[in-house]
């Protein structure tokens, strides 16, 4: 199995999501990030002080699919997620040796 | 051409308000003294002083933190502050607006054209000495009366800003609210307050039914109209984000609201605590009719539908605060909950403008239930005779002509709030633009328009 | 058989409430105007008006938003809405029943039967004329009167949420208080301060130390006990959520607290600046007092604590705040501070009862203590004779007798309280059930009950 | 040596006061009886004390929760509930020495030394009888003028925890407090209002700008310059977390003004409607003045900006309130939001001093503009003339010289308020220390002196 | 050394914890997340507009340990995680080639 | 490629930012956790109750460089988030087979 990870604009969330269930992933664990990169933060201001913010909020879509599928979901995420303005963000994908469900042990693909 | 005009808004704003304050600022000092001449030591009374006090104080409140919370709690967490903000900014802005003209044009003699507006004889309050009275409330300080109905200049532009929330920029608000309140609001309050021809004709709006709350809805409709929907609107989530702001806020406008209702007695007596008796009776009905309605048809209580219940109690109890008994109370309460929440729930749905926050679901046709059922429910056992000598008395009281003169009165202030706050809002477009970029949209108004989020 | 009914729940509430509302409402509609005859014009102090129009508004913030955000600042984040959503409730639905029957049965006249309930004279207010007098409060207009107890009648029970939080019902919640208002609240009220027999013992409770807080407490102690511990409870982390939310309630408690004591003097004069003067010292001598204990014997000052032991201050003075001096304030401040943190930290964790947010040890406790202290500490140079002529003292000041009056006084609310609430509970939990699912506790009451969560 | 002593802090701080409470609270209550004979039962104006009462209550909630808000917004969200803490524990703190001595010394008649601090005659408000009365608020009970007095006590140290906020201990800062109030609030007080030397200068005060917010001020820079900056000062992001508490608590302050301002007429007369006029007036004015200034130089109007502008103007005006005309205060507001905005911007970011929150920039910089200005804007139509029968003006009312009695005021209370404030910080930090560890300053001030976070 | 990584129930945290520590885990983080999967959220409901929560509050577990280790910890999170009712969760394995511990340098299996 | 993440103390983030691009990192990603390990929490009190706060606020910096960079980053961030007293972290690296930059599509080293 792979893991597809997606560090994405948090406003795209829901088409990807979509694009997601739409080839027929069942599952997937969503974090609040915040991210930098060569996007650029919006400058606060403040009393005396005025300062950028270094870290912009993103979302990071964490999905574990069958090996095969894992080139269709990267894909549906480039399409689904693309804005083509900086600071889209990033997939990353790695090898998972195993997976578990908690509720009736099923493992690796079954488990997904 | 906007995108060379836009540096210009704060400094036009500051341009046009720092100068102009300082000049005739100047221009009176010399003449203040002159004018304390008074012609016989009036007689206040200290315990009305006192309870007009406590009343603009209580009013005040209920735009800031009040509404401000109302309001700030039901948008996304990244328009907060902005929205905030905005009730705080008009707070400042039409006191004022309200000191240069606002009050002297309202509520003072304007001779041949009184019929239409006031006089200039208070201008930036020249002549408004310390013992001054106005004929309106002749048992207080004329500087307590300015005060008192300045607050009710400060609540009814913010109570606009709900119905296109999280889309205008900043300086196009200032500039709409700046003309609003005097092309708008300084009119309406003078011909049914101040003298005018609504008044005369014998509309009855105790605390501002018509002035205040149909007034707030119909310019909030045209504006969320004018400006479009929110981006994503229908798609995204855009769920309240913090309802105990909004409950802490409606808690606040309940209680001022003594100060509104109660305060328009203008007096501490009788008057006032039946005034304040039927608001309270009126706003509880209303919340526990839309509750109970809600629960009914979508299977969940809601805290939002609660609070938006007893905003709209409140709203519709306004102008018929001063003529009805509890039991007219009661029953314009449990009405107004239950249309108000039609209006906003399937109304809205049905016609697609995205009010936000439902100014119009809740204040303007709050309003007008309000104000027709005043015509309704008045008893002349609560609110008296009028000055002609005849009793203040509704449908059910026997003077069914009045349910008419209500709705008179407001369709006039539909038409005409309509109108002019349409016209201001397509120049103000035309000059700088009344909405921010799609981007500074997305990444909220708190971030891109003022440079400060919530950590 | 509860699932079945579960659904009548909101249906049940609002079949009962809103058509016998109806009805009534026109029934007497045409009989309001024939009552207003009455004796002879009132004189009413425009003074005393203003500060009792002031304290009525005063109260209600005391439970909205007051109350509304010390408890739900307290609770686990995933049940802050309903928490704060409750007390909102309560302030509608007792408004509602304080003017169909609770006013008139508490505070008319009840004929035979005065020693223990009021009469009906004023069901709906009907006769609540707007120059009508209570005898109770002969300087102000009856309408402002019974506003101004409808807010006492309103925090009582939502007093008694804090006890049971995060998992009742919500249609059970508001079966309960209902009925607990007329058949618990009422008639203690009357007993106490409406000609009842308590009263006319000598027991001594100037704003409600038995009435309200004892009550509160009792019951809720009762709630807790049928209802049961939080699952989870001793085990789950749930340590208040956001403790900025109960100072700020806290605080509102505390001004709001000058018109519950403050204005139960009825008067703006002496009485009530002396009511006002001894509830700051007793607040801010608990608060130090429960601060200091908590600092020595737990080795850090807590938010939490200080603003606990004002809460039990501001309790434990309300039954003495017309009676005592600045001393004997200063005296029941400390002691109640020290008692009541005794009671909900060393008790508690002993008898192992789940009383959430310390009702019982804080309440409870508070008002049998000041209950208590004010037959030691009443001096007859603060609160004057009674109506025989004798001065109102207490132990300290020579009259040991007024401890025994007391104690007899505490005694009757307890067990009437306790029994009546503990049927009540019985009848609801058999009929539709008290507590929300195990899976729906665990999900939270905003979500599970109401449909809406914070962002 | 430090190390050893920390141990003893709550202890001592209980040791010290409780104990001595108890012992003269029993001392007292022996004679307390004998006191109430006086003169001749003196006539109170309901209306006055109504309005004394309802002020009161308006200026308790200035500080809780208003400034309790105001600052804890503004801190980073690790230190808000200390933040908080503070406000309300100085309440607590201050209420108690206020009644012990506070108030005897700084309003009773101090006969030889009157000039420089008052007498004893009212310690543990010994001899305040039911219907006493102050000589210098003639219509309304005692007991109302002492507490309506000690809600200024409470402010004025809390207004300082700004200046330090994130550093101190919190043992440190209640001995700080206890001291600072007696030896620094006290004496000021006197000397302005008291019957000292300052008011027999006349130097005008009206409502506290040299006794409240000059000396809060002067404090909170001593304070900060004394305890050092946060640590992480310059390089981490110390942006307010919660910018919508900051804005209720700036709210709370607004309308809490009133009593303030108003309230210090101590009489609900025009003269109270003319202060809540200009203080109004002048609060909007800085506000936009602040805001436009900012949105000008650094090109985004902010939430912070606007409120900071508004407190600016309420301090500024304060001195001022009961002297000037609404041009007067007008002026006052504009010039004070742009000083203030300089002060907190360019001044603190010049001379490298961490006043945290601007207590010094906005109080003590908007009560020096406000004293001065007072002696520019006195308009003697407002003021009238003070006992010697002068008129009551200044320097556009041809008395130029009442400028520099009010500079000589500001002169004084710097100085000694100063020198004193430096003195304890010495003392304290020698025998307990002032400042938590480094350790405790980077896990937050909630968690580790008050075991408690937000969740 | 393998790296599991439990997408768990909120409430199930402490037991996870307690079961972790008594197999000899000295640490692990601990992540809020928001799940997707085949659990339905519940409906929130608002004027005019009524929605599913289409992720549902979820904590991740993530913890590093020797390879012979990673068995027992598997089965001790399914065991205190299982409630057998949908949404209990996943678990996902895979190999972590590098620890370091920041404070003293310590690497791989000492550094856990 | 390399994913390193690294769990440091919340106010080290904007050392070991600087750190990073101070070594040409173009982007990275932080995620606020809680840990549990070796560093015990402070203790919380509350009316009646006692508990010690077991789960400490952490920050987690994840970020992907080339497998060349992967050293220096690892010694940058132990340089940078040290303090040298407990709880100061850990740092863990693993293999990433793909990445890919959304907005333009370039894969592996051009995507980072
Ligand atoms: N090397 C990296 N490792 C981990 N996350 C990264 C890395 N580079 C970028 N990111 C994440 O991707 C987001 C977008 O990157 P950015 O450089 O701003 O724009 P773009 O993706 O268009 O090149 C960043 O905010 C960050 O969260
Ligand atoms: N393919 C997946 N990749 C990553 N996380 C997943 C995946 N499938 C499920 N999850 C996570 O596991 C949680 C539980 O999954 P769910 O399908 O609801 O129930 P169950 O685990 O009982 O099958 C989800 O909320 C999500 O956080
Ligand atoms: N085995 C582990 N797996 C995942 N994270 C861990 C592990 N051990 C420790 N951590 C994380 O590292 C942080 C610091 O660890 P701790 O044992 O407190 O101190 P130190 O790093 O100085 O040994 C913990 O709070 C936790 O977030």
């Amino acid at each position: 199995m792979k893991m597809i990870i997606a560090i994405i604009k948090p406003f795209k969330l829901d088409d990807v999501r979509q694009a997601l269930t739409s080839l027929g992933v069942q599952g997937m664990t969503v974090t609040e990030v915040k991210g930098f990169g060569r996007q650029k933060g919006q400058t606060e201001i403040y009393r005396g002080a005025e300062y950028t913010v270094q870290f912009l909020p993103k979302v990071k879509v964490e999905v574990v699919v069958p090996d095969d599928m894992a080139e269709r979901v990267v894909e549906a995420v480039q399409t689904s997620a693309k804005t083509e303005k900086i600071g889209d963000g990033k997939i990353f994908v790695y090898d998972i040796e195993r997976a578990y469900r908690i509720r009736t042990g099923d493992t690796d693909t079954d488990a997904l | 051409m906007r995108s060379l005009l836009k540096p210009l808004a704060p400094g036009g704003l500051a341009a046009v308000l720092l100068p102009l304050l300082t000049a005739v600022a100047f221009a009176q000092e010399t003449t203040v003294v002159e004018e304390t001449v008074v012609a016989a030591a009036p007689t206040f009374s200290a315990g009305d002083t006192a309870w007009m006090l406590t009343s603009t104080a209580l009013v005040l409140m209920m735009t800031i933190p009040g509404l401000a919370l109302f309001y700030c709690g039901m948008v996304r967490k990244k328009n907060q502050l902005a929205m905030a903000m905005q009730s705080f900014a008009i707070c400042c802005l039409v006191t004022i607006l309200w000191m240069i003209a606002g009050y002297s044009l309202t509520f003072t003699d304007g001779g041949a054209l009184q019929t239409y507006i006031g006089g200039l004889n208070r201008v930036l309050l020249h002549g408004m000495a310390i013992d001054s009275v106005n004929s309106l409330a002749a048992t207080i300080p004329e500087s307590v009366f300015m005060m008192f109905q300045m607050t009710f200049a400060i609540i009814t532009p913010a109570l606009i800003t709900g119905a296109f929330a999280d889309r205008m920029k900043f300086s196009a608000l200032m500039w709409f609210m700046a003309f609003w309140s005097l092309l708008v609001y300084v009119p309406i309050a003078h011909w049914v307050w101040g003298g005018g021809f609504l008044g005369g004709a014998g509309v009855l709006d105790f605390a501002g039914g018509t002035v205040v709350h149909i007034n707030a809805g119909i310019a909030g409709l045209v504006t969320c109209i004018v400006i479009g929907r929110r981006s994503g609107y229908g798609s995204e989530n855009m769920a309240p984000h913090n309802l105990t702001l909004s409950l802490i806020g409606a808690s606040l406008l309940w209680v001022g609201w003594f100060g509104f209702n109660a305060g328009s007695a203008v007096t501490a007596g009788p008057r006032a605590g039946m005034a304040m008796t039927v608001t309270q009776i009126a706003t509880a009905a209303a919340a526990l009719s839309w509750l109970f309605t809600e629960w009914v048809v979508r299977g969940k209580p809601s805290i939002l539908g609660i609070i938006s219940g007893a905003v709209a109690g409140l709203v519709a109890i306004t102008p018929a605060s001063g003529f009805v008994n509890p039991t007219g109370g009661l029953m314009i309460g449990l009405i107004a909950g239950f249309i108000c929440f039609a209006a906003s729930v399937w109304l809205k749905n049905a016609l697609k403008y995205d009010d936000s926050l439902d100014v119009w679901g809740v204040h303007g046709v709050g309003g007008i239930v309000g104000a027709i059922l005043t015509g309704v429910y008045a008893d002349p056992a609560v609110g008296g005779s009028d000055t002609a000598g005849n009793p203040i008395a509704g449908l059910f009281f026997g003077n069914a002509a009045q349910v008419w003169t209500q709705v008179e009165g407001v369709i006039v202030t539909i038409v005409y709030c309509a109108v002019v706050s349409f016209i201001l809002l397509k120049i103000i477009d035309l000059i700088i633009g009344l909405r921010v970029t799609q981007e500074q949209e997305v990444a909220g108004l708190d971030l891109s328009l003022h440079g400060e989020i919530l950590h």
